[in-house]
């Protein structure tokens, strides 16, 4: 039995990383430009299938193609923001919502064009293999996936504290007016902050490729799943969707196993409701929020 | 907004309008098929619920993306005590509202008491809605994801006592829904208490200071407005004769309330009913459009990027497009 | 007194914006609050009118302990505020915005509407009545801050700066109207940076520092204070 | 589009004839000889279900094709979509009525089945069930619906029996059973009734644990851990496609040791993309569920047709039912001699086909309107396509029991 728990830790710990990942990709938007992504999951399942296909048809293991995923969504990022997303930035919010939700299903439709509706697996040897730690058997694909989204989320932090661009998103983040007054052009703070959330977002779906199978279907999932681990962190706080991400990935784990696991998410609703209430600038957030 | 199409139905002109336009949705089941009759019944479920969740929203400035909890709570309610309590939907449907209302009047409570607001208050109602959806999804009394369904209208029913009947009967029922919606959202909007709530949509901490009891009224609100989303819910359980939590009430079902009112118009009561029929005819189009080409996603596609194109050159919604169109000449803005 | 505030205190985090301050307002009197800015004076209005709860102190109403009441129940006992920084619910006409506060009062329709016209003459926007308050100029907007919180007919009126930003004619038409208000038994507390407005207005004088109160008095004795002109007046008063 | 009836009319027409001419080509022949009796079905063949949906129109498909070929008398087929929500049920029904159709096929989910029910049931037009398990369907009164597929009891019991005589066919008898199933529609009834049988049937295997897991899970690590830690013989899930797959990754991942896995009545692990997905470790995974019989020469025919039309698509039971749904009517039209729905609903009623494809007795209907017949199978994954090892009488292949361990594959 304590096997058992140390299992569900560790796991639950290892795909939090990535769910932290994806929950970043979304804290970072909002920070930055106030608006929500509504499509956020539908950018993950974007980079499954693009995990899925660049194993199928190149061989790309889950690693390489996150970078490339990544790489691929900052672009759309990018794109997006500056032909679309930054007339709404500052629309109101259903406005805003309407957008994002018109994004999810054109996106929804051309997955379901281009790849049809069936789940689509990466079959991969790494799908079926372990590594032991001390007896404790982990999925070689949840460690590799967990290692990955860590160092892509070290690598964002150095990012933002040491460029000169990533102190502007920063700035921007903690103030949108006045980083506009010193003289930080938003608009292109805004297409690099709209860039690294779907990058974010993208590699940790090619991530999970060789984990969960990619399907249209899976994004509103996804979406509220990010929703749930940035609020409980603090919307806007990096620290707090990686502290949300892990505690979510665990809380899930140990709900499914103790209770029923077809209402471990209702656990995680149930903390949501919570922190709304009680913490709204999450359980980690030091500013007030609101 | 509101002001402006008071004006509006006020002159004769927008009077023979809407009486014209109401005798014609009266006559539509002695015109068109019964296929056109089912679609048109879903437009006007969507214009009715959209109505509801528009109080809310464009009445008073709070989003909600779970409404489709009340919808839930009204659909059980009602075919439960009608099922295993052998209530008719006269008193299911009422009931249904009540409970509704009362959940409603709760979440606000609770959300107010804490002063959740904007962004903060829309995800409180999806984390309630998601929260009763795998609630209900697993309560063995409502038959949890495996549904609860309807016995079959007997031979002898009575349509009006019963509430069940062919395809022209559900249109009549959404109809007269639609219609006491309007009418009820109408009275109140134009009434001491809309005037209310625009102010405290407004500004709410001007409005309070001014003397208006903000707490209750938005309270309030959101219970008339979950009590009509019910009240919709239910008569939609009976149609379908089958529910399903997933689908219900699940997240879906919620952005299929708002898009109509949001496309049609906030804020404006004629706004739901024509972002209804705009999203119900397009969802018809693009899948029978899908079908021709036997293309698979191209239905999502086609209706994702309409969707896409009215955020985008219609911001304000298509009902006050139309009523600026039809007056050119009105300049009060 | 009217009002009479005692031992007021406001912390916001480790910052005490006000300290412990006491200060009354009598029937029928104008009472101003004068003192740089980050005084706080805005705070001592937000605690009287309800929209802040007092870290300590009390706020009396009539002798009725009103601390903590929230600003509906402060609007239903006939206190009425305006915004420093101007609020009008731009979606709405500038009747409609004159119409709440009667009808929030419980007057039916037809009374609430000459009731808000009643106020909107008062603060001449009777021609703008029906449009809508996010096209008014900036006067125009000050004066439907007034017209609204006249339109609840109060006892007393807190006036946040409403003479700020308004040209010399614009505000002569306010003093006079201010005047006229008080005439007629209105109690007036307001908060005024343009010294020759509170000179020519106020009975009395509060005078706010650090969010202490350094001084109280008639204009005259205010004038002659040392500390104020020092603090205070010694820069603006040359004006 | 407008609110003119006879335009969309046409644009229904129009997307029937472009789907006819894709894919059932002799229809065209066919309907030269006489006025073809329409045939409406209606199939999620986008949203949720789509994947299976689009499986079942190829059943459909097939089942035209091959009906036209056998002389049957000429039918149009004409599809619409449900999108996989259930409000659209009634709708699609309505729309299919409108044109002319006197018999329905569809609708694969309870929900939208229910749905369709009503309004055919109101217009008294003959729906054909081609799938849909929920008992509801036949027990709420319908007079007007036809159901050749098992209700959820039906389909346990089937499965139940045959997973009991396991230990005679294999003489092996396993002694402990971990039950698990995704908290959807159908999973949830399975595994209902999987409990409530196995104590009327007196298995004489125990039920350690039952698991039950969201349908849209992602991940199955902890599921199969509190599996695992229970110690089964026998794991006993109720799944889709997606959930099988992670079912399997899990148990190679976890090692869990097991006599075998056997799904009670469960979808999934016959379809291809399971067996793609996880390749030699899918074999020997064990389902039981209504299934074409392997023996019969008619079986035999409509797989080979099915090869030669859809060469990367199995023919497995979505395909079967839809098929013979398309068989129950061409043979109620036949029988009914018109296209008239109330001469088609009295021939319906008195179906009774001995020769058709999948297993179980002849096909006829009870007064509720299900077939009673319907048997189950005992299949096995073996080289990576589903095999019948069960009952006896129609085996291709000896069961595997206990399966080889997957650290030795």
């Amino acid at each position: 039995m304590v096997e058992l728990y140390l299992k569900v830790a560790a796991g639950g710990l290892l795909i939090g990383t990535v769910y932290a990942l994806i929950a970043i990709g979304l804290t970072i938007i909002f920070g930055v430009m106030r608006v929500v992504n509504f499509a956020h999951g539908e950018m993950v399942v974007m980079g499954m299938y693009l995990g899925y296909a660049l194993w199928t048809l190149f061989a790309i293991p889950a690693i390489p193609a996150a970078l490339i995923a990544a790489v691929v969504l900052f672009g759309l990022g990018v794109f997006l923001q500056v032909t679309v997303v930054s007339r709404f930035v500052g629309r109101p919010q259903h406005s805003q919502f309407i957008l994002f939700i018109a994004f999810a299903l054109v996106i929804t439709g051309l997955h379901l064009m281009l790849m049809g509706p069936d789940a689509r697996s990466v079959m991969a040897p790494i799908s079926f293999q372990t590594y032991s730690v001390g007896g404790l058997r982990l999925d070689a694909a949840r460690v590799q996936a967990a290692a990955t989204a860590l160092v892509m989320i070290l690598a964002l932090v150095a990012f933002l504290r040491f460029t000169f661009i990533g102190r502007a998103i920063r700035a921007a983040a903690d103030n949108p007016l006045g980083a506009e007054v010193v003289g930080i052009r938003s608009g292109r703070v805004y297409a690099v902050t709209a860039g690294i959330g779907l990058a974010c977002a993208g590699a940790a779906g090619a991530l999970v490729s060789p984990l969960f199978d990619a399907q249209p279907f899976l994004a509103p999932e996804f979406t509220l799943l990010a929703f749930i681990i940035v609020i409980i962190g603090g919307l806007g706080s990096l620290t707090g969707a990686l502290i949300g991400g892990l505690l979510i990935g665990v809380a899930e784990g140990f709900a499914a196993l103790l209770i029923n696991p077809a209402m471990k998410s209702m656990f995680s609703y149930g903390l949501l409701i919570a922190v709304l209430l009680l913490r709204p600038a999450g359980l980690f957030g030091g500013r007030e929020a609101r | 907004m509101v002001r402006r199409e008071r004006k509006r139905t006020g002159r004769p002109r927008g009077v023979v309008a809407a009486t014209a336009f109401f005798c014609a949705l009266f006559l539509v089941p002695h015109l068109l098929d019964d296929a056109w009759v089912a679609v048109l019944t879903l437009v006007l479920f969507f214009a009715f619920v959209g109505q509801a969740w528009n109080l809310m929203m464009g009445h008073v400035g709070l989003l909600s993306l779970g409404h489709a909890l009340f919808l839930g709570i009204g659909g059980y309610t009602t075919a439960v005590l009608l099922q295993d309590y052998g209530m008719t939907p006269w008193i299911g449907i009422p009931a249904g509202a009540l409970v509704a209302a009362m959940v409603g009047a709760g979440i606000a409570w609770l959300g107010f008491r804490f002063s959740v607001r904007g962004v903060y208050f829309a995800l409180l109602t999806i984390a309630f809605a998601e929260f009763f959806r795998i609630l209900f999804s697993n309560w063995p009394l409502i038959g949890g994801t495996g549904g609860y369904f309807l016995r079959v209208v007997p031979e002898d029913n009575v349509p009006l006592l019963s509430l069940r009947g062919g395809a022209d009967h559900f249109y009549y029922l959404f109809f007269v829904l639609f219609l006491v919606g309007l009418i009820v959202s109408a009275r109140l909007v134009r009434g001491r208490i809309g005037m209310f709530w625009s102010a405290i949509r407004e500004d709410e901490d001007a409005a309070r200071a001014l003397g208006v009891r903000s707490f209750r009224l938005k309270v309030l609100v959101v219970a008339v407005s979950a009590a009509m989303t019910a009240c919709g819910g239910g008569a939609f359980a009976l149609m379908n004769g089958s529910l399903f939590p997933n689908t219900l009430m699940g997240m879906q079902m919620s952005i299929q309330i708002i898009l109509a009112p949001i496309i049609g118009g906030l804020g404006t009561l004629f706004g739901p009913f024509v972002g209804a029929v705009f999203v119900v005819l397009v969802l018809e189009f693009s899948r029978d459009l899908g079908q021709t080409a036997g293309v698979y996603g191209l239905s999502t596609l086609i209706y994702g990027l309409t969707v896409l194109g009215v955020i985008l050159y219609m911001p304000e919604g298509i009902w006050p497009r139309l009523v600026r169109l039809a007056q050119p000449l009105r300049r009060d803005r | 007194m009217l009002l009479a505030v005692h031992g007021l205190t406001k912390w916001f985090g480790s910052v005490k914006a006000v300290r412990g301050i006491d200060f009354g307002v009598a029937k029928g009197e104008i009472v101003a609050h004068v003192g740089p800015n980050g005084a706080g004076k805005t705070t001592c209005f937000n605690i009287v009118a309800g929209a802040m709860r007092p870290s300590a102190g009390t706020v009396r109403l009539d002798g009725i302990d009103v601390t903590n009441q929230p600003p509906e129940e402060m609007a239903a006992r006939g206190l009425a505020r305006t915004f420093q920084i101007m609020r009008p619910m731009a979606g709405m006409t500038v009747l409609e915005n004159a119409l709440i506060g009667p009808l929030a009062r419980g007057l039916a329709m037809a009374d609430a509407r000459g009731e808000a016209y009643r106020a909107l003459e008062r603060a001449g926007l009777e021609d703008k009545a029906e449009s809508p308050a996010g096209l008014l100029t900036l006067p125009e907007r000050k004066m439907l801050e007034l017209a609204r919180a006249l339109s609840t007919a109060p006892r007393l009126l807190l006036l946040d700066e409403v003479m700020a930003s308004l040209r010399p004619a614009e505000a002569d038409r306010i003093v006079a109207l201010l005047q006229d208000l008080r005439a007629e038994g209105l109690t007036i507390l307001l908060i005024e940076h343009v010294m020759r407005v509170v000179m020519s207005l106020a009975d009395r004088i509060v005078v706010m520092h650090h969010g202490e109160k350094i001084a109280e008095g008639t204009p005259a004795d205010i004038a002659a204070n040392r500390t104020v002109i020092d603090n205070y007046l010694g820069r603006r008063g040359a004006q | 589009m407008t609110c003119n009836p006879a335009v969309d009319r046409r644009t229904i027409l129009k997307g029937a004839t472009a789907g006819a001419a894709l894919s059932i080509t002799p229809l065209r022949h066919v309907r030269a000889a006489g006025t073809p009796v329409k045939v409406g079905v209606l199939l999620p063949t986008s949203g949720v279900l789509a994947f299976l949906g689009q499986a079942c129109r190829r059943g459909i498909d097939l089942g035209a094709k091959m009906m036209a070929e056998n002389g049957a008398p000429a039918v149009e087929i004409l599809h619409v979509d449900t999108e996989s929500k259930a409000e659209q049920g009634r709708v699609a029904a309505e729309k299919l009525i409108r044109e002319g159709c006197s018999v329905l096929i569809g609708a694969f989910d309870s929900g939208t089945t229910i749905s369709a029910a009503q309004a055919a049931e109101a217009a008294k037009v003959p729906l054909v069930v081609n799938i849909a398990a929920a008992p509801q369907i036949t027990s709420q009164g319908f007079k007007y619906v036809f159901r050749n597929f098992t209700p959820g009891a039906t389909l346990v019991y089937n499965a139940v029996a045959r997973i009991k005589e396991l230990s005679s066919l294999t003489g092996v008898s396993p002694k402990t059973a971990v039950l698990m199933h995704v908290n959807d529609t159908f999973g949830h009834a399975v595994a209902k009734g999987v409990d409530i049988l196995w104590q009327k049937l007196n298995v004489p295997i125990e039920i350690v644990d039952t698991i039950s897991y969201s349908r849209l899970a992602k991940d199955m690590s902890v599921e199969i851990g509190r599996a695992k830690a229970a110690k089964p013989d026998i794991l006993m899930p109720v799944t889709r496609v997606n959930d099988a797959i992670l079912i399997v990754r899990e148990l190679v991942k976890q090692n869990v040791e097991l006599f075998g896995v056997i799904g009670p009545g469960s979808p999934g692990p016959y379809e291809k993309a399971f067996t793609d997905a996880t390749g030699k470790y899918g074999d020997e995974y064990m389902d039981c569920v209504p299934w074409y019989d392997p023996t019969r020469v008619k079986t035999r025919r409509a797989i080979a047709a099915f090869a030669e039309a859809y060469p990367d698509q199995r023919f497995e039971l979505n395909v079967g039912f839809s098929y013979e749904a398309v068989e129950i009517v061409a043979d109620a039209i036949a029988r009914a001699g018109s296209g008239e729905p109330g001469a088609l609903q009295a021939a319906l009623r008195a179906t009774n086909l001995q020769d058709h494809i999948m297993y179980g007795g002849p096909i006829t209907f009870d007064e509720t309107g299900q077939n009673p017949n319907i048997g189950g199978v005992l299949l096995q994954n073996q080289g990576g396509t589903p095999k019948v090892v069960g009952p006896a009488e129609i085996a291709v292949a000896k069961p595997v029991f206990p399966m080889t361990p997957f650290a030795e594959r």
